[in-house]
Parts: C-alpha cells; structure tokens; sequence
C-alpha cells in the first residue's frame, strides 16, 4: 500500500485550503439528538448525519426497525474541539452505547466556518 | 372452552413473517413503511377511542381510571424484585425490563380488539383511554427502581421523551380529534382510518414477526429464567387485569382487553425511553423478552385465554 | 355569518402537527411518507378534476380561463412594489416573496374543498383547471421581475423547472387521465383516490402543521412587516378571487374556490422554482411567511371568510 | 377483434410515467414506496388465489400444474439457442435472457386479471398457483445452461434466493393465509387488499413507466435483433399458453391469462437471481429487453392479443 | 492525537493503490443535479451520492421536508480536477447556497477509473 | 492545495488515539450481503453501510428502483486486513459489478475494537 504522505499533491493553488479534523461517529440513531447538541456545546459550528446499518461488538444494527438503526454523523472542525467532543463521547457513551468514533485530516475552503 | 385463534387472519401475517425472518429470507419491511404504518394505527386506535369517548360521560371513568393505573402500577414493583432477587438481574436490567412488562403494547392491544370483534364480543369502546393512561406509570417507576439511592435522576428528560413522544402525541391526539368531531365529523375519515385498519394492522403484523425472528438470538443470552418470566408474567397480570375489571363491573370484552393491557410488555415506548434514563441495562435482554416471546405469546395463547377468563369471571366477583 | 371552522376535522390534525412541532415532539413524519402523500393528493385531485372536465365542453372554458390568468398575473405585479418599497426587500426577495404568493396552493385548495363539501356547497368540478393554470404565471413574472435590466434570465429553466416539474406532471396527468378514462372508467380507482382522499389529507395536513412549527424560528427574522404582508395579500387576493367568479358567473362555491386560489401561497412549486431561478432570494423568508402564516390563516380564518364573501357577492355583481 | 386497450386507466398511468421519464421530468416515486406497493400487491394477489383455491379441489390441479410447469420450461430451452447462435450474445447473456423470457411477470399478470375483468371475462381464480410455480424453472434452467460444463455450479444460491425470495415469500404466503383463512376469514381484510388494488396498482405502474423509460438507453447498445426478440418472443410464448390452456380445457379466460404469463418476461426475480448466478451477464441488456419492451409491449398490445387469441382457440382445440 | 503520518503502514502490496483526491460536498438537495453535471463536465468519472441532514450557517436542514434536504456527494478524482470542481462550487454556489466542501487523500484501486 | 501533512496537529493528546485503515466499498446494493460477509471472514470486526446513488463506468445508478441502487460500506480495520479485502474484492467483484473502493488512514478511540 504506497501510502506516502511526502508524495506532494499536483492541485494548482486555485482555491486556498486549510487542514481541519473531520470527526466521524457511527452510532445509534436513538442518541442522534444528544451527540448533536454535545457537539454545539463544545464549539462545532455545523454537523451532518445520514442513516445508517452496521454490525460491531454490540452485534448486528440493521435498521430494519426503528430501535435498530444507527446514524452516521460528520463534524468538521479544528482539531482540539474534535478532541474535546471525541473525549466527552469516550466518557460519556462508550460504556452503553453502541458506537464508533475517528478523525481524518481534510482541506476544506473556507475556513472560517469552522 | 379457549376460542382457538391461529386462523384469525392477521395472526397469520405475523407467523408468516416470523417464518420469513427464521429462513433468512430477503423480505424486508421498509423502516419507512414500519413507521408510517405505526402513525396510522396510533392515530387510528385514538380516534376510535375517541369517537366512543363522546358518548361518555368522563366523571364516570375517573375511578375506574384510578383503580386501573394503580393497580397497573404494582405490576412493576412485583416484577422488579422478581427480577432482581430470582433471576439474579442486575439493578438496571431488572428495572428496565419491569419498566416493560408494566408498560403496555398498542399493538397488542389492537390484536385483542380485532379478536374480539372477529369472535362478535363488545367492549368498552372507551378502554383506549387506560392504554393511554397505562403506558406512563410503569416508565417512572423503571426510572426511580434504577436510580434510587443514587442521586441524579432523569425523570425530567424521561417525562418529556414519553409525554412529547410520537406514541403519546399521535394517540392523545387522536383522542382528542375523535371526540371533538364526533362520530358524524370523523365520518369522511372512516374510509381510511377504519376501514383499512385490519388490513394495515396485518402488514405491521408481517413485519412485526420478521423483527421478532430478528430478536430470537438474543434470547440465547437471556437463559431460562428470562423465557419463564416472559410467561409467566403476562399470565399473571392477565389474570390481575380481569379480576380488576370484573371487580369494577366491566364487560367481558372489557375485561379481557384490560387483561391483555396489563399482561402485554411494551416494545416501542420503553425501549426508547430505557434507552436514555436508564442507558447501563442491556437492550437486548428486554426486547427479546417482550417481543421475542411475550409478543407471540400474547397473540396466540394469552388473548384466547385472557377472553376465556374474562368470561368465567362474569356474574362471579 | 363566518363558518366557524376549526372543528373540520382535518384542520384537527393540522393543529395536532403544530402543536407536537412547538412541543418539540419527537413526531416526525417520514420524508418518503410526505412525497408519497403528495404523489397521491395531486393525481386525486387531477383525477377529480379530469373526470368532471369530461362533462364539460372546453370551449366554453377558455374565456374564464383567461381571464382569471389575466387577472391572477396582476398579484405578483401588484404584491413587488409593496413588498420593495413599503418592505423595504431586496429586489430578489421581493420578486420570490411576489411569486410565491401570485402562485398557488395545491393543498389549501383540497382543504377549500373539503370545506365546500363538508357545509354542502357545490363547485364547479373543472376549477382544478384553474389550478393548474394559475400554477405558472407568476412564476415566470418573479424571475422576471429579479432578472429585469441584468442581462441573463434562467427563464428556460424555470420553464422546465415548473413543467417537467412533479407537481404539474402529476395533476395535469391525472387530469388527462380522469378526461379520457371519464367517471365510468375511473370507477375502479375510485376506493383508492376518492374514498382514502380525505383520511389521506388529514395526515398531510399533520406534517404540514410539523413543518409550519419548524417555520416559525424563521418568522423571527422576518420582521413585522411581513407578518402583515402574510395576512393582509391573502385577504386582498381572495376579495379580488371572490369578485372575477362572480364576474364571471360562476357558482358560490366556484367563487370560495377561486378566491382560495388567488388567497393561497404556493409552498411547493414556488419555492423549488426560486430557489434555482433566483438563489439569491432568502427562502427562509418566503417560505416562513408564506407556510408558517398564510398557510394556517388560510385554513383556519380565510377559507370560511372567503366562502362567507361569495355568498355576500351572490346575486350583487 | 382485438379490444383496444390504451383508455384502460391504470394503463394510461404507465403511459403517464414513460412520457414523464422521457421528458425528463423530476417526478420520481420514492423507492420505498415502490417496495411498500410490490409487498402489497404481491401478498393482494397470493391472498386473492388462496381464496380461491379454498374453493377447489387440490388434487384436479396436480395434472394441469405439470403440463403447465412442463411446457413453460421449454421456452428458455427454445430461447437460449436464438439467442445464442442467431442474436450472437454471449453464453452468459443468452442465458440469462432465457432465464428472464422464461419466468414470469406478476405485474403483467395483474394487468391481464384487471383486464379480463374490465372486459367482463371470467377465469379461474387458481391460476396465481401456476404464476408462483412458473416462477422457478427458468431460473434454474438459465443458471444450468449459463454453466454447463463450466464445474462450478451456483444453484444452491439460486434456489435459496429465489425461494426465500421476498416475491414468493409474499405470494405464497398470501397464498396460504387466503387458503387457511377462506373468503370469511380475508374479510375483514377485503377492503385494504381488494378495494385497494386496482388504484395501488396504477400507481405501481406509474413508476413502472419511469423505469422504463430510464432503461430505453439501454437499448441502444442492445442492437435491433434484440428489440425483434423482446417483441417476437412474447407473441411466441403467448400463443403456446393459449394453445396449452385451450388443450388442458381452461375457460377463455384462463387461457388469455396462461398466455399473458408464458409471454410475459420477469424483471425482479430473474434479474436479482441473475445477478448472483450469473454475475458476468451483463443485466442492462436483459432489463433493456423485458422492462424496455416486452412489458410496455405486452401491457398495450400483448394482453388484448392473448384474450382474442383464446376466444379463437375457444371450441377449437 | 497521534496523527503522525510518517509512520508507514504495515500492509503488504498484494493489491497496488494510487493516491487520488476525494472530493466531498454537502449541500442542498435541490442542486445535486446541478453539482453532478458541472463535475462531469469539469472531468469526474464517476460520484456517489447520499441523503443527509444537519446544520451549519444556513440553519438547521432536518430533511423532514424535500425542501429541506441535504445530500452528501463525494467524487473521486486527481487532484487538479477536485480542485477545479471545487474552485468552481465556490463561484458558483457558495454565496447562495448552503453548502460544505472538503477534500481528502485517499488510496484507491484501478486507478485508471479516476 | 496546501495539503503538507508535516504540518503537526494542535490537538492535546486528550485521549490517546491509534492509525487504523478505513476501507470504503461503493457498490451495487444486491451485493452488499456478500461484501459484508467476506469482510467478517477475513477479519473486520465490524462495518457500517448506507444507501447510495450515483454515477460511474457502469451508467447511471439512481436508486429510483431497488436493482439500480448503490451502497456504500465503510470498514475500519487494521491495514493488512483493509489490504485483504480490497484484494478479494478486487479478485471476485471487479470484473462483473459496480464497484469502487479506496482507502485513507484514520485516527480511532478504542483500538481494540478494530
Ligand atoms: N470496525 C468497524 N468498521 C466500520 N463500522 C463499525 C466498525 N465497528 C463498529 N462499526 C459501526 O458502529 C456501530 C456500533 O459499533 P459497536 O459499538 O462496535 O457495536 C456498528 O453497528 C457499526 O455500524
Ligand atoms: N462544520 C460542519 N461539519 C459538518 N457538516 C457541516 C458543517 N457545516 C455545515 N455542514 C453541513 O453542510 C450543510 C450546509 O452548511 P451551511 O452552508 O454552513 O449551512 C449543513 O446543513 C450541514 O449538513
Ligand atoms: N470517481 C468516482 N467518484 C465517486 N464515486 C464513484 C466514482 N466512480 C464510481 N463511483 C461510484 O461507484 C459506483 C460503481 O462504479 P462503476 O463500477 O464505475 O460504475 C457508481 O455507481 C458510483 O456510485
Ligand atoms: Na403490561
Ligand atoms: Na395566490
Ligand atoms: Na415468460
């Protein structure tokens, strides 16, 4: 897998981009309402989800019923509140909760809205 | 003589959809179609309640409303140290699932009605209203069983999640519809709120039954004490609801709905409302006990024998 | 003397999604549900339309139908400078807000309807032609009136927009369907789309009233001019739909209807069409007075005073 | 004469589709609502043929039911060296349009039950047990001739997938409760599964047109042998079934039926189980051909053609 | 966070990747046809889309209505494309619309479809 | 496009984070039974799907109709098991279905889950 980071990217500087974090958490879709408001509390300034199915160590969600289904969500923001809100879920939700959470570094326009 | 009741259509529908699921057939219910057809029966059940509230006068049921949601209260604190002491459950599994079995299931409920009307017994057309009253009571006292004694409680958030919950607000809703207009202003509405709702009750039904197979492995996990209590359970507080009934003088149909009311375990409002008071119990523990066996058991065997009792009682309190 | 209307059941279930919504409820009626519904509303009322055109010679159509584009054409016309100068809206807003109130309101017409049909008045069965007709002047005048004097002019795609559209596809298909099926052939679909239309309306209705409570956060913004705008333009453009028809000779009930037509906002079309023609326009405006105010007085206060003005004007012009 | 057969309403809905799909137009039906309809219309049809096999005698079928099941499995043995030697497709493709050609349509059936009944003409209410069993062989008899010779035969998935399959789960199923239940039992649900029908059914077949019409650019790479094929074949296969059912004795009405479901070619269990048995078949050329053309085909012209074929053949044989 | 992407992966070459750039945009449904056309014009080879819901600048977009329905689209593409098609949103869209756009490195298989 | 991944990350090490592979599927709805069991078999320990459109070498998939539509399925795993499944997909899915599939690194909570 040649994953090189070094490898710089040919993108002519068009547009002018900043690195952000892009936190995503996989959870059900009962707390989807909670995770949201945590995340404004801690400083996002937007947020996106859609639905999800998935199987993990809670076995199988399939959204079949209304109880079962999971909710994918994205914030993107700077680093240190995608950390804040990534910990308060660890502390918060982890426990009993079915749940995933990661980050991935993007360039996003505009970075003020973040 | 127990009515046999595997014929009754939409029972049928429900096995036929519990077949599918444990041959791992791809027949899926949209969530979609699940949740649409959930907002049809709630309003539909309310709004028949309604209708028949109108011909009522309400002072009159004010006691028989008390009586039935305090008696409907104490089947929670029985369950709960059963639960706990017997089953060897956890503080929090053995208040959420008597958050369950105290609570009741709509669509239990609608199963009962349409057996009733399908063997020719009137009831009450009133009783909507102690499913309305029923589903609360049992979700605050899960709430304080789990959290007494540890300081923060969140009956507030539980409050709101049931009272502004789409069950409550589509049933009371309906309630409130139905008995403003009346029957003579819900009449061009009956096309579809009565008419089809056999019908739709047996898609529900269908899917209703792929979910119960979906709910079969977690029973594994539960052992044989869970699928005793999810027996023995609905029996006994079958049996609590048409002593309840007969005692406060209600019909035979009255008795055997109220029966059904309080031997069925809720599946759409506890859960949810569990899910956020009381997130440590294990979901899967009560579900696949409500749905997985109680739910079944209701349809095929508790509501013939619910109605057989009802009317052994009769003439005897 | 008004007809006091909010009894009608279907406004019921209006207010029930109103009230969830400003309970924060956690009601919601699922996306596919409402596009579904709206599939189905707009082939019915098609349908209806198509049916009775079919007992009508179409010649004898055409004058009405042109006077009654020709004067619902002069609303956006007369709506834009109020709304630029008293309103002090940008020229885009002004000319969204000026096309989303010179177009038209599929649902609060079915609601006018209903309302007809429930105090026993009759109506001219084709005035869904007008419907349809009115849908798209106004349109077509909003973008004109953002565009004028800068050159390029999205009118083509607003054209194709607004005819290839959903809802024009779909109620003129259903009228073209109806006319050349006639009430013998469409007889078999009638259980489905005559029958359920009501019951189906009433769960429509309870979205819509979710969605106006989701609106109201917009209103804030809006000012209180707009509120006024969202309340007096109805009352003028029905006063002006009540005297065409009876210019033109049509029934009380075609008077009620036409002036409902001229009164509604379009919250369907209009916004869609905007929104790609002039996206520079604030939908939160437009939709906000036109969905959370004209909507529900419309349902509420103007339909019964519209209706009550036709009966004023019967006889008098 | 051939009864024309364009102003059947639910047929102008298909029509209404195509031409709004050809013009591009954003009306869409939700995919959830396209699954809610099959599921009704699937458990409708299974639930109509279960009562009216209650009727009959099990064991007159057994005879009828083979020479039925037989006969149908010639056409993808017949189709597949057309294909193959004259159309010059693939192993793969040809045996997948087998496959396709000799299975079975279940909206296409309705359509020739809702026009046998628009015409006034009886039939024999057990023929939906011969649309569940002609489901089957072709698919089988493709995947076989896709393999052979080739080791490695993924029939096992097939069946499973087709057995298990959401469209025989829901036929048969309804199959049985219409059965078990009787014309008494289903009663209560007559209004949701029979009333409805006809109106769900042309809503079904309004997305029908849709599809359709988002698959004639398929067609273009299909080249014009294919186009002959998707056009011949059904007019082949249509005049076996009405030779078939005329010599096994079948009323008039029957036979057009019989002939409709050999002519009609499959487009949801052929191409699914395709799919997975046969995955390097390239499925834009088989979808292209039964939904493209044989269904619109068989929907305006095929259906008239059958029944006036069984009347000729009426007496006859 | 440990993001230190000089660590260098321990998956085996069985299968062999090239770096592209994900482009990924969240905005109003009403304009997906609109953003699809412009990025086959400006040189994507394929884009998948999502329904999704959320908020941001724009307020809350809860999908409950189709006129308040978000969709997320994401396009895998070279770099200079996604820099072109985002170059382009940001003329085109951004004053106007609600609208989110963000680009990622990835790794993907058969290059030549990108 | 400034996207230099030296840049070094302003997140306090809060929770402690682990580099794991995130595989995404893009492909025909009918398989995705099929992808997901492949995957359990060849080690992920859980995965995550939703319904997708969109458009690629195979046409216009738009999800109008249940066989044309797409999903997409994200794994999140160890890199030599992201490696593992994208070369059996590659091996038994690329020559007869839609479907993409790509990788990008990740920052997960909770390592061991994955
Ligand atoms: N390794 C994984 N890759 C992708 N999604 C996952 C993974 N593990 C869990 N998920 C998703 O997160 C949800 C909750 O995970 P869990 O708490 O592990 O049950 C699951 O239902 C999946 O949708
Ligand atoms: N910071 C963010 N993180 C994730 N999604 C966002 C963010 N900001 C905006 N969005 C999404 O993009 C849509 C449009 O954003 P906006 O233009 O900021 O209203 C919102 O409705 C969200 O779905
Ligand atoms: N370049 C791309 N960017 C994003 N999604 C793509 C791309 N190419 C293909 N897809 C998605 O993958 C599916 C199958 O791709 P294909 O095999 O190229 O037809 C398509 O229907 C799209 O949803
Ligand atoms: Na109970
Ligand atoms: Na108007
Ligand atoms: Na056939």
């Amino acid at each position: 897998m040649t994953m090189q980071p070094t490898t710089t990217s040919a993108t002519p500087p068009l547009a002018s981009y900043t690195r952000r974090t892009l936190l995503t958490v996989i959870c059900e879709a009962s707390i989807e309402g909670r995770v949201a408001a945590d995340a404004r509390r801690l400083g996002a300034h937007g947020y996106t989800a859609s639905d999800a199915r998935g199987w993990g160590q809670h076995g199988t969600r399939d959204g079949g019923w209304p109880l079962s289904g999971n909710v994918r969500i994205d914030i993107l923001c700077e680093a240190a509140i995608a950390d804040a809100i990534a910990g308060h879920l660890q502390a918060n939700y982890f426990a009993s909760y079915a749940m995933v959470c990661y980050l991935s570094d993007v360039s996003v326009l505009r970075s003020d809205k973040f | 003589m127990v009515h046999a009741m595997p014929f009754e259509p939409v029972i049928l529908f429900f096995l036929l959809g519990l077949l599918a699921g444990l041959a791992r057939s791809d027949l899926k219910i949209p969530a979609v179609l699940y949740e649409s057809l959930s907002i049809f029966l709630l309003l539909a059940i309310g709004l028949k309640g309604g209708v028949e509230l109108a011909r009522q006068s309400l002072a009159e049921l004010i006691l028989p409303a008390l009586v039935i949601v305090g008696i409907g209260a104490a089947l929670p604190l029985i369950a709960f140290p059963v639960l706990q002491r017997l089953g060897k459950l956890s503080r929090a599994d053995a208040a959420s699932l008597a958050a369950h079995y105290g609570s009741v299931s709509v669509v239990t409920f609608a199963v009962g009605a349409a057996y009733l009307a399908s063997v020719g017994q009137d009831y009450e057309g009133y009783m909507v209203v102690f499913l309305v009253l029923l589903e609360f009571p049992a979700l605050m006292i899960g709430v304080w069983l789990a959290r007494r004694g540890q300081g923060e409680s969140p009956l507030g958030k539980v409050l709101h999640e049931v009272f502004a919950g789409k069950s409550i607000v589509l049933l009371v809703g309906g309630l409130l519809i139905g008995w403003l207009a009346g029957a003579d202003g819900i009449k061009p509405l009956d096309r579809l709120f009565f008419d089809l709702f056999k019908g739709l009750l047996a898609i529900f039904l269908l899917e209703m039954g792929l979910v119960a197979a979906s709910r079969f492995g977690d029973l594994r996990r539960a052992g044989t004490f869970l699928l005793g209590f999810a027996v023995t359970m609905p029996l006994f507080a079958g049996t609590l609801g048409a002593l309840t009934a007969s005692l406060l003088g209600l019909s035979v149909g009255g008795a055997a709905l109220l029966a059904t009311l309080y031997a069925s375990a809720s599946y759409i409002a506890a859960p949810a409302a569990m899910r956020i008071a009381v997130p440590e119990a294990n979901p899967a523990l009560s579900i696949g006990a409500a749905l997985g066996i109680t739910f079944p058991f209701n349809l095929v065997i508790g509501i013939p024998t619910y109605y057989w009792l009802a009317r052994q009682l009769e003439g005897v309190v």
